[in-house]
């Protein structure tokens, strides 16, 4: 499904952590990866085998030991407005207003405040949230809190969105309702898209492609594509191959 | 019922003091109720030539509040970086843990010979009480904002100095905020020993050491009151600004 | 002053000031203090004890007769740069004490006023004025000014007592007589003060531009100063020599101009201490240039290097012995049977003094150790 | 290299204090190096008629320790019931946050005059100190126990002394560890302000006052430092038994 | 399925809260249930409709507003022995060892330590932790945390073990293996299980019959037996068909 332009090269990324103790942790081994533009690709793989790692190795939060990642051909060292994260934990200031949060990347760039005021209204309105512009974080659940991240995120108009398990702390059915919300954000705003999850239902039903890693140090175990098009039913035979597919894949040892 | 329960304690304090003062019968040991009363319900009785004691109150506040700001200006900057860079902890931390258990008190005759009579003096010696909480917890306070918070600001485009501004500070606002106010607690404690030294002829510890030295104990009774009032006031002025302007500490997560 | 082993002693207990005197007395934690006024007339007026002896009246007899007691220092700096103005300042407190030698009552409560704003003291269903208080301090107290042979020989006494209390670590420890009379005293100044005085003619000193200060202890023995800066209108009418407050309404006036002809030749903050030695280290920065002091603080000073002189008396006596009102004790002989008596039924008398080395605890090992009578620190 | 950045600040100091003092020449104002440090290199050499610096250093800490050692045994119980009771915190609450803010050495006065001179009114002034941070530390504490740690010890069968003893005690016992530690602390400070009672005739409180009185400012400086010292001393025992006992804490979760 | 003797009759269990506003929330309406020995329930339903409440209730860690909860046909006022509960968040005494987290219901007890550390030792074997009785919970995983709880729970040999969502927050594969562990867990000790989740694999998976929760105020929905045998296929026929009956009654609205 690699169709469009590239979008965002890994090129033989691994990373080794050196621990307090002195030892070393190799956390990748070796990725490499071509992600074309307005492709949504879910990385999946077991708890600690290097997700977290890879996702801040290309936003410019870690430096890679060896290897290198590009955004559009640039190499990237150090964060890029080119790309936004929203990670696993809430990551809302809950010192703003959703508003002001909302706001945080259109701010730090000197926008004036009737100007980012009026991008944030439309940011708020994608994500369903028109009438809590005033509220602080912690008047609002988990679901909405992530859909304000995702916002914050796509505000300052990224060509790619890195998101690390941003569902992994919510329930069983707001988590469903956010997938839904975040392909039709996906289709509206034609992002490219990077999505850590562990969770198989998750990147079957959203992912163009799905890139399997092992346990750590983490290597690319398999990519799969899913053909089936949008909207998806968990249900569907199609669905259901593919997931048993996956499940296949990751409970072997 | 339940409301009255708060004020129990302190009525039988009262009602044991009354009982005790009229069996003791000796006005150095304890004096009678009513002669304190007569110092509180005229604070604007001069006392001894010193001033009265709503004039000497006044002027205590005032310089504690000065030394307290003092003390912030420096301790809040110092503090920040300190958390932020490790070089600057090392630097620092071994001398401020030497100065620290040393008691305000003990610098009286160092303050007097260095700072001279006077004002300044009597500043350093508050300056000392609050310093060392005010310090303790913005290091703490900036070690404990969220590197999440960091990075979000980071991978949206927040250079170092609006990362200080607009995470850092924000971040660590509440705890800081507990030092400042622990600091202004133990500034306010060391009012009575800065206030002992020569050249200070006014102030509450001042007209509590020289009625003192005439028996008075009805005017030492009376400013220990004053002072604890003062105190509670100002905890509660703090307590209220934690309350309304941090609250989402409490209720973060 | 050795402590003897064998035979009757009285315990003599640091209270660290005057402050907790009535307080150990009236709860009943020591039998007496040795206090300088007015702190001893706290006692009777308070109802909690009684003055058995002042002083002067402390054996060897008439041994203490005016005994020294505070002094007037200056810096040496301001006696070479400025010889003017500390004549000036001489003559004033001359003049002063030769004017509440004349007008006790009025004095008194001047410098009830300065001490205690004139207010009442309350103890329990007691409440005295502090005038009444001042009426009975001030004529135990004697106001001279003259540094006589007497009085310095006076003074050698405390040095030898400081000595062997081992709190003497420098020039004064091991010196000779002649070396500590020139290490401790300038008494030209008095001199030159009288000549001024005697010949009704003040010189008009070149004025000095920084503000000076002066030291004092919250004493009745200072009223010197009190009365200086309370009357001043009356010095200046009178001899064209005064210090002036700055604000003539405080009770406790912190600012003074000093004034000649007409003509104000220096400024003094006047800076009040709760004891000598704070006092005397301020003089050491150079804080305040003159201090009315006790003797010891200002030797203590001067054995460290402290580059003071000691130019004059002040007073002379003003010290009172407080017993406990139930005390059997009338005067010291009674009272040395009294501690005797303790001492013989196991439970030795404990007297507070201001501190170890102050004049009164001097005075009173003196006296201790006259009537055979040990002591013990306690 | 590193190594060396934490006495690089205390070599300046003494180093300004040396040149400082040679420049000043006032022993006043501040004493030679030499003069300090021949104090504090003869410890058990007699200082004034006081005793040495040594076995003063000695009596302070035993005062010290007892009047610690009576407010954690009467704050810790205090502390358990009203963290327990909200009937008993009602009660006590008002009451301690008025005596709170006064000084201990605003209460010489009075501890004269109530606990005789001696070592009770000294024990009583270094107590005031002492209890308030261990109170508030134990209620703390207490209430900060996780109502599932109360509730697994309910269905397992634990009876109310039990769960004091078994689950509400090491479970904020952490919190009132910290509380007895800043409350040593405090205490400590104390230790001069309680010397300075008439009838202490040493201590190091002690020791130092009386020096002041002859102008010996090299004893008080040296004085100082064994403060200073002996406080950070009992702090690193009090930190290393919370590292090793509660190391749980911070590991937690 | 409910073939064997009667364990647990939930009968008319309402519940209404007080918040602290003064306002009232009804949790639970009108909740009947029965449950037979050796049973294996599921609750299942949205976030806040009530499910720890019940769970609670039948603790007797709370009291029902109306209605009553009998064991094995006695009335449940307070915790019972009878019934031990593993809650949704960690729970152990992080002070303990595994051995002595394990060991509380038995010591408070007053088992002899030589005989409750042998029946503890069985517990650990039976959740495959034999290694680790000296290990602090810190030291362990989620996983291996919550299997403790899990023979703390045993080890006071119950006949009911109410579980509140024990493997929330565990990732996939763990929650995966944990759920096979406690069927085989269940297979060996025959405990009557009422097990609360939100995730519909889990409960497919796991129950004799699972009971679906409207939202709140909670009452029954449906009760729905899953007649599969095990061990469960998770892309069985059979398995598929009862998830998307479950999976349909929780989203149509
Ligand atoms: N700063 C670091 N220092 C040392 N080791 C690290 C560091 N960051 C991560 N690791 C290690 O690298 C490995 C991969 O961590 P990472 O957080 O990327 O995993 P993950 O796949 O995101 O896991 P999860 O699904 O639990 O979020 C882990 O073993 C982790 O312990
Ligand atoms: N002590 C309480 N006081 C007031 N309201 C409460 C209290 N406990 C619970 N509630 C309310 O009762 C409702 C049910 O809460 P409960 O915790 O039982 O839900 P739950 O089904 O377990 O949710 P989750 O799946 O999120 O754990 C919620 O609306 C909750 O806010
Ligand atoms: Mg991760
Ligand atoms: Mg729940």
């Amino acid at each position: 499904m690699t169709l469009g332009r590239i979008m965002l090269e890994i090129r033989g990324v691994s990373k080794t952590f050196a621990t307090e103790k002195g030892e070393t942790v190799q956390a990748l081994a070796g990725i490499d990866l071509t992600v074309a533009e307005q492709e949504f690709v879910c990385i999946l793989g077991p708890s600690g085998c290097g997700k977290t790692t890879l996702l801040r190795i290309i936003a410019g939060l870690d430096r890679p030991t060896t290897g290198e990642i590009l955004v559009e051909g640039d190499a990237v060292t150090a964060p890029s407005p080119k790309m936004a994260m929203i990670f696993q934990e809430y990551s809302l200031y809950p010192w703003r207003t959703v508003l002001d949060n909302i706001a945080f990347g259109l701010e730090v760039r000197g926008m004036e405040r009737a100007e980012r005021y009026s991008i944030v209204g439309r940011y708020l309105k994608l994500v369903g949230l028109e009438g809590f512009s005033g509220s602080y974080p912690y008047e609002l659940s988990g679901g909405m809190r992530q859909r304000i991240a995702v916002a914050r995120a796509l505000a300052i108009e990224p060509a790619v969105l890195l998101m690390d398990e941003p569902f992994g702390a919510l329930d069983a059915q707001t988590r469903n309702l956010m997938q839904r919300e975040l392909l039709e954000i996906h289709n509206k705003t034609k992002k490219t898209i990077l999505f850590v999850t562990h969770s198989v239902d998750e990147a079957v039903f959203l992912a163009d492609r799905i890139v399997v890693l092992t346990t750590r140090p983490g290597r690319i175990r398999e990519i799969i594509p899913v053909q089936d098009g949008r909207p998806r039913e968990r249900t569907s035979p199609e669905f259901v191959q593919v997931r048993r597919h996956v499940l296949d894949l990751i409970t072997e040892k | 019922m339940r409301r009255f329960i708060p004020i129990l304690l302190p009525l039988c304090i009262l009602a044991g003091w009354e009982i005790a003062a009229i069996a003791i019968n000796n006005a150095f040991f304890l004096p009678r109720l009513e002669s304190v009363l007569d110092v509180l319900l005229n604070p604007l009785q001069d006392r001894l030539g010193s001033g009265s004691l709503f004039s000497n109150a006044i002027l205590s506040v005032e310089r504690v509040v000065l030394g307290f700001l003092l003390a912030a200006a420096i301790a809040i900057p110092l503090g920040i970086g300190m958390g932020r860079s490790s070089v600057l902890n090392a630097f620092f931390d071994a001398t401020i843990q030497l100065f620290r258990p040393i008691p305000p008190l003990a610098w009286v005759p160092l303050a007097l010979a260095w700072f001279k009579i006077g004002l300044t003096s009597i500043l350093f010696i508050i300056f000392l009480g609050a310093f060392f909480p005010i310090l303790l917890n913005t290091i703490e306070g900036v070690r404990g904002v969220k590197q999440t918070w960091v990075e979000v600001a980071a991978t949206l485009g927040a250079d170092e100095r609006q990362i200080l501004a607009k995470v850092i500070v924000p971040g660590a606002a509440p705890i800081i905020w507990t030092g400042l106010r622990v600091g202004f607690g133990i500034a306010w404690m060391c009012v009575v020993a800065a206030e002992m030294l020569p050249g200070a002829s006014n102030g509450l510890g001042y007209l509590m050491i020289y009625a003192f030295n005439f028996g008075q104990v009805q005017v030492i009774i009376a400013g220990m009151i004053v002072i604890g009032l003062i105190g509670l006031a100002f905890d509660a002025l703090f307590k209220w600004v934690e309350r309304s302007r941090f609250r989402w500490r409490g209720l973060e997560r | 002053t050795t402590t003897q082993p064998s035979g009757p002693t009285v315990g003599l207990l640091n209270a660290k000031g005057t402050g907790a005197m009535p307080t150990l007395l009236a709860t009943g934690q020591i039998d007496g203090y040795i206090a300088w006024q007015p702190f001893a007339e706290v006692a009777p007026v308070a109802h909690i004890g009684k003055v058995v002896t002042y002083s002067q009246n402390l054996p060897p007899a008439s041994r203490w007769k005016n005994h020294p007691c505070c002094v007037l220092t200056a810096r040496e700096d301001i006696l070479a740069a400025n010889p003017g103005i500390v004549d000036s300042l001489a003559v004033v407190t001359i003049l002063s004490t030769q004017y509440l030698n004349t007008h006790p009552n009025e004095s008194a409560e001047l410098v009830a006023d300065w001490l205690a704003g004139k207010g009442n003291f309350t103890y329990g269903n007691i409440s005295v004025s502090s005038v009444e208080v001042l009426d009975r301090a001030f004529p135990t107290v004697k106001f001279t000014n003259e540094p006589s042979e007497d009085w310095q020989s006076g003074q050698l006494e405390f040095v030898y007592a400081l000595r062997e209390l081992k709190v003497m670590t420098g020039s004064l420890q091991n010196s000779t007589e002649s070396q500590v009379r020139s290490l401790l005293f300038d008494t030209s100044v008095y001199g030159r003060a009288k000549q001024q005085i005697d010949a009704k003619q003040f010189t008009t000193p070149p004025a000095v531009q920084r503000q000076l200060g002066i030291g004092y202890l919250m004493s009745d023995h200072d009223a010197s100063l009190f009365i200086a800066v309370k009357k001043w209108q009356y010095f200046n009418d009178t001899y064209g020599i005064a210090l002036k407050p700055r604000d003539p309404t405080q009770s406790r006036p912190d600012l003074a101009d000093l004034i000649v002809n007409g003509k104000t030749v220096a400024t003094f903050k006047l800076v009040a201490g709760d004891a000598g030695p704070a006092l005397m280290q301020l003089s050491s920065i150079d804080t305040v240039q003159f201090a009315y002091v006790g003797n010891p603080p200002a030797m203590a000073a001067i054995d460290k290097g402290t580059p003071v002189k000691i130019l004059m008396a002040l007073n002379t006596e003003g010290s009172g012995l407080v017993v406990s009102l139930n005390s059997p004790a009338n005067d010291w002989d009674t009272f040395a049977q009294w501690a005797k008596d303790r001492a013989a039924a196991g439970k030795p008398l404990v007297i507070a003094v201001p501190s170890k080395g102050s004049i009164q605890d001097i005075l009173l090992r003196y006296a201790l150790e006259e009537s055979n009578i040990g002591v013990k620190e306690v």
